[in-house]
């Protein structure tokens, strides 16, 4: 047995420390790289940015569930507090069912930051069911679908919801999902209403989206914890993305390391073993 | 109390990890709770947000979001109706009359496919054909258009006859492969140099040919009707080199994602470390 | 006739009002597809709620067998009725706080979110044991995969500030080519689907039997 | 960018107490019942205040293409935008041109439209727009009557209407000749013929087959595909005598499988060589059913092995272990975001489609059949549909025609 086929027989165990090692680390020493903003993300920022303070409200849908958390939840933070500093109004709702504790979570914590207050300044209506049979009933009346909040409050008291019917009174709705939410949002929201849709997706889902955003179906779209980090970084309060891109660094080098080690020793051997 | 409730998760968090080592009791245990915890929460999610408001409540409390109805009237039969279909789904728990349920499953099937057709041509069709019929002129002088079309053309066959001719020749040599993709795109990176020399809309030309080209390849390799001969195989060819960087794009971005899930995770546990070492004054 | 034309001809009858009313605005047609959407939810949700029925069924199997891995099995129906019970015996078990809410977040939430970022690692180790560049193609794939793994992260632009350049050309230019192509592809797969069902082409859905 | 909390709060105290101040004087004015907003005014009562310009040039049209109750009111900005002093525009609207003015509608400043619903249709209705600051209202003239009719047809759908026909008979007129018999080419897929060498390689070898099907249930496309693979398969293995190794991860679909593969041994005249318990369910957890795979995989050194069906990220992890035992792995799915990880560590994949292709060309049954040349043949009128597309784009930017033919065909409604 040649060394390179030694080399290839490791037990994997040692590259999963390897990588526990070379994820732990940048925790304790980090390196403070810069992140550089991309255009999807300065757009997304863009959309939320010009909208009114006190106005017609945003609409947060975080659909995510807790297997993309620490993808998506940095970008609803980033978000909310995005709109609270600059009191924007914002009502959340979620397709998830587990996404009623996580947008719950993240809308009360963004709010105690700045002081928001419940009913004026954001409200919180809860999930239901149904994915494309919600979006296309919020685009005829949103009290067709949510008649009351999360807490059994009625729509119509709410002062963030007074006289916001449908899409029409809605200036940008944004879906933070890890599965097909978002798209639905694009079929059904954005298509038949001409709703103005952005988008926060996994990284996984991010490179199947550019086409939704090159067409203009997604008015920008943050990818992955790296979206999130960027986003952070515009609204200059750095947190859980910024502070993960230091790990992702060294980890997506030690990747193309093992890779790149992998193939040399694979055609080593290969080529040893073809005379 | 909350560094309780923190410590749970962290134990659980290390019990799924306990997996990496070997398949134990503690990942078993952990697994196996989430599947009951995460079936009861969402019953309890599904019952308050939707089935209790818009079921029950209508057609055993006669009210609808507070409001009295007529036990009998349109509303009252509204909620009773599809509260019947749905409860005939379970049916497919007594065999003998699983049958009936088919009756909601007709409804239930044939309703979300109708709904999702045509706003699927539209937005996954008709937009994105719209979106990619673009200009390949990118300027408005004929002659200069011409010759951005003639050179982005001969530098994308240059590059694609390489990669393809090289392939042709069966070279199993991984070093050749490499200095087929050095040369590819040496080559390509001149002429996009010489095109941006002559008009910067000589860029925007190139790439909205490689956009062209590169949605018509995809659809021809996806094209079963004929034999990949002639000018649809060349476009196959092409349409699978796009394919496969479009797919690498995925790959690191997927890679990218599972690791963020990772530093999350690593994250909670270093914080919840130190919640320990606060309370233990290490 | 009870047990298969009826259901298809519901599965049709409801297929094509879904798909000729998004031509249609006027309220009658309008009215009609917010009934019909409601009652999509409602099936909808007790759809959902099968699989704690099955779940159920398998658990409750599996411990009158005396299945050996049937100690898991309780922990399971113990985690649900524990769930149920802080659910519906707790008035405010909506409120942030209650033991519901803390249940979700310290125990389910931790084992979903650990389970997929397991993923990290495995890819690690396919990273030095399996991802070959066997063929062109993909040598292609990993070439374009490194040039990405590197472009997103910050020290990409440590190393040169043009490989952030290169992987936003990826992105915006094969990239959106190909998942064109493929959204294309993918969406008349998705209709073609849709409409064997609703022409009863397609029947899976009724299982089998008569 | 982001202000610090003290001021935060400050400031919100501030709105809060001037909204406060607001409805309380609101609450105090009698309101008119029709009013659909609590801020409601009487223009008649109301002296027009000469300090803010109002909007001019408004305009209201029965909304387009919509289910009725709907006006588009729109009108051009107030002189006073640009000086920064306009806050907001009120929409109001009264069933008679001099009085009882209600106020229907408020929108930002940056805004000049406004859709209005809830009215009668087929009934006469008149608009006026107010500019306002604060407490300080200045009224446009009023305009009308306008009338608000429902529509039969969304005009801006045509396209996609005429789309969704000619696909549904590209689907039913292929559908139709396959099952009459009709002999549709799909041309054979070089997967195929990895397919064969694979089971051949396995054979001289002396090493079974492991055909994994995903974790997916019956009713997918993708676990229906993988099936009539999977016959195809059987049907070699029998003919070979080569050992073919099934794991199932749902019991229906091992039940089905079974039912397959004993029909292949039996069409090839080998009954006997078929084993009930090489097809076999094992688990449904995801990695559950990984670990069990894994050990198959490291305790019969497979030559070959196959992954039909879809897969979610179980796949690397099973083809990490395949390709570390050495064998050949050939891949088939319509998982796009595995495709990647099947592609680098695969001997050979089947993208998405091909993988129904496959066993539509194997299985020749109609309805797989001619779904796939349905789609196939609206997929080439996509094609020449983006060729002229181009060329029209392509004319009209560079002058040579006035205007882009193709553009309505692009319209969405």
């Amino acid at each position: 047995m040649s060394w390179a086929e030694k080399v290839l027989q490791i037990d994997r165990r040692w590259i999963f420390l390897a990588i526990a090692i070379a994820v732990t680390i940048p925790f304790f020493l980090p390196l403070g790289l810069p992140v550089v903003i991309t255009p999807p993300v300065q757009s997304l920022y863009d959309a939320v940015d010009e909208l009114e303070p006190n106005a017609a409200p945003l609409l947060l849908s975080i659909d995510y569930a807790p297997a993309t958390l620490p993808e998506l939840e940095p970008m609803s933070m980033a978000i909310l507090r995005h709109c609270f500093a600059k009191d924007v109004n914002v009502v959340v709702m979620t397709l998830h069912p587990a996404g009623y504790g996580l947008a719950e979570r993240a809308v009360l914590n963004a709010a105690e930051e700045y002081d928001a207050v419940y009913g004026e300044d954001f409200a919180f209506l809860g999930f239901q069911p149904g994915v494309s049979a919600v979006i296309l009933g919020m685009g005829i009346n949103i009290r067709n679908v949510f008649p009351a909040d999360a807490y059994g409050a009625p729509v119509d008291d709410l002062p963030v919801l007074q006289g916001v019917r449908n899409y029409d009174d809605i200036p940008l709705v944004i879906s933070l999902a890890g599965w097909s939410a978002a798209e639905a949002w694009v079929y059904y929201a954005h298509q038949p209403y001409r709703q103005t849709v952005g988008a926060g997706v996994t990284a996984v889902m991010a490179t199947d989206f550019y086409p939704y955003l090159d067409a203009g179906q997604l008015v920008g779209l943050l990818g992955g914890m790296r979206g999130a980090a960027e986003y952070e970084g515009l609204i200059q309060r750095p947190d859980q993305g910024v502070r993960g891109m230091d790990s992702q660094s060294v980890i997506h080098l030690l990747i193309i390391v093992l890779i790149a080690i992998g193939n040399a020793a694979y055609f080593i051997s290969r080529r040893k073993k073809t005379p | 109390m909350t560094f309780i409730w923190t410590t749970i998760g962290a134990l659980l968090t290390l019990s799924i990890y306990s997996f990496l080592y070997k398949d134990n009791p503690f990942y078993k245990f952990a697994e196996h709770l989430v599947v009951g915890v995460s079936a009861g929460y969402y019953l309890v999610i599904y019952y308050f947000n939707y089935i209790h408001p818009n079921v029950f409540s209508p057609v055993f409390l006669l009210e609808i979001g507070g409001e009295p109805i007529g036990f009998g009237s349109f509303l009252w039969w509204m909620a009773l109706i599809p509260g019947l279909l749905g409860v005939l789904l379970y049916a497919r728990f007594f065999p003998k009359i699983a049958w009936v349920g088919r009756w909601a499953l007709g409804i239930y099937v044939g309703g979300y496919a109708g709904l999702g057709l045509s706003p699927v041509m539209q937005a996954r069709v008709i937009e994105q054909l719209r979106a990619n019929a673009l200009s390949i002129a990118g300027v408005e002088d004929p002659f200069a258009a011409m010759t951005n079309l003639a050179l982005a053309v001969g530098i994308f066959a240059a590059m694609i006859y390489l990669l393809i001719a090289k392939r042709n020749l069966g070279a199993k040599n991984p070093l050749a492969k490499v200095g087929v993709l050095v040369v590819s795109a040496v080559v390509a990176y001149g002429g996009w140099l010489v095109l941006s020399l002559i008009s910067s809309a000589g860029v925007v030309s190139l790439t909205n040919i490689l956009l062209v080209i590169g949605l018509l390849g995809t659809l021809s390799y996806f094209f079963f009707s004929m034999k990949h001969k002639g000018i649809l195989g060349g476009l196959a060819r092409v349409g699978i080199v796009f394919l496969m960087v479009g797919f690498g794009a995925s790959f690191g971005y997927t890679v990218m994602s599972r690791i963020s899930l990772l530093i999350g995770r690593v994250g909670f546990l270093i914080d919840w470390v130190g919640q320990i070492r606060g309370i233990f004054g290490a | 006739m009870m047990r298969r034309q009826i259901p298809l001809a519901l599965c049709f009858i409801f297929g094509v009002f879904m798909t000729i009313q998004y031509f249609i605005p006027h309220h009658t047609i309008a009215d009609m597809q917010e009934r019909v959407l409601m009652w999509l939810q409602t099936l909808l949700a007790f759809a959902f709620l099968l699989g704690t029925v099955s779940l159920i069924k398998l658990h409750y199997h599996k411990i009158r067998n005396r299945a050996d891995d049937r100690g898991y099995s309780f922990v399971a129906l113990t985690g649900l009725v524990t769930m149920m019970a802080l659910g519906f015996f707790h008035p405010q078990h909506n409120l942030p706080g209650s033991p519901f809410s803390l249940m979700f977040l310290n125990v389910q939430v931790p084992i979903e979110a650990t389970m997929f970022s397991l993923l990290a690692f495995y890819i690690a180790s396919a990273a030095f044991r399996a991802f070959r560049a066997r063929t062109l193609e993909a040598t292609l794939l990993l070439v374009a995969a490194c040039i990405v793994m590197l472009g997103r992260v910050p020290i990409g632009d440590m190393i040169h500030e043009g490989i952030p350049q290169a992987t936003r050309w990826i992105l915006e230019v094969p990239n959106l080519a190909s998942k064109r192509g493929v959204m294309i592809g993918v969406g008349l797969g998705m209709m073609a689907t849709s409409l064997k069902i609703i022409l009863g082409i397609e029947r899976a859905w009724m299982g089998g039997g008569d | 960018m982001v202000a610090d909390k003290g001021r935060m709060s400050a400031k919100r105290f501030g709105t809060g107490l001037v909204t406060l101040l607001t409805l309380t004087a609101l609450s105090l004015c009698p309101a008119p019942a029709a009013a659909t907003d609590g801020a409601l005014a009487e223009a008649d009562s109301l002296a027009p205040v000469p300090s803010l310009a109002p909007p001019v040039n408004v305009r209201a049209v029965d909304t387009d293409n919509d289910r009725g109750s709907q006006i588009d009111v729109s009108w051009e900005a107030s002189a006073d935008v640009e000086f920064g002093r306009v806050e907001f525009y009120r929409i109001l609207r009264s069933s008679h041109p001099d009085t009882g003015f209600a106020a229907v509608g408020r929108v930002g400043f940056t805004q000049t439209s406004y859709v209005d619903a809830g009215m009668e249709d087929e009934t006469d209705y008149y608009y006026r727009v107010a500019a306002g600051a604060g407490e300080e209202l200045s009224y446009s003239p009023t305009i009308g009557p306008v009338v608000s009719r429902p529509h039969w047809f969304n005009m801006g759908r045509l396209n996609c209407l005429v789309a969704v026909i000619i696909f549904v008979l590209a689907i039913i007129i292929f559908v139709t000749w396959a099952k009459g018999g009709r002999d549709l080419f799909i041309r054979r897929l070089p997967g195929l013929d990895e397919v064969d060498n694979a089971v051949g390689r396995a054979t001289e070898m002396g090493k079974p087959i492991l055909y994994i099907t995903g974790l997916s249930g019956i009713s997918d496309v993708a676990t229906i595909a993988a099936i009539n693979i999977l016959g195809e398969v059987a049907k070699k293995t029998a003919e070979y005598n080569t050992r073919l190794i099934v794991p199932c991860a749902d019991p229906i679909v091992m039940a089905v499988e079974q039912e397959v593969v004993k029909e292949a041994y039996a069409e090839m005249g080998r009954p006997d060589a078929y084993n009930d318990d090489d097809v076999f369910y094992l688990t449904r957890s995801q990695f559950a059913y990984v670990a069990g795979v894994n050990g198959i995989m490291v305790r019969q050194r497979p030559a070959t092995i196959l992954y039909m069906g879809m897969f979610y990220a179980e796949s690397l992890v099973l083809a990490e272990t395949g390709s570390s035992v050495g064998a050949i792995q050939i891949a088939g799915t319509d998982a796009v975001t595995q495709l990647p990880f099947f592609i680098t560590s695969c001997d050979y994949t089947l993208i998405g489609e091909e993988l129904y292709a496959a066993s539509a060309y194997l299985s020749r049954e109609p309805i797989l059949l001619g779904g796939l040349k349905g789609v196939d043949a609206f997929k080439f009128m996509v094609g020449v549909l983006l060729i002229l597309g181009v060329i029209a784009a392509t004319l009209a930017s560079s002058g040579v025609i006035e205007a882009n033919f193709m553009a309505p065909l692009y319209a969405t409604g």
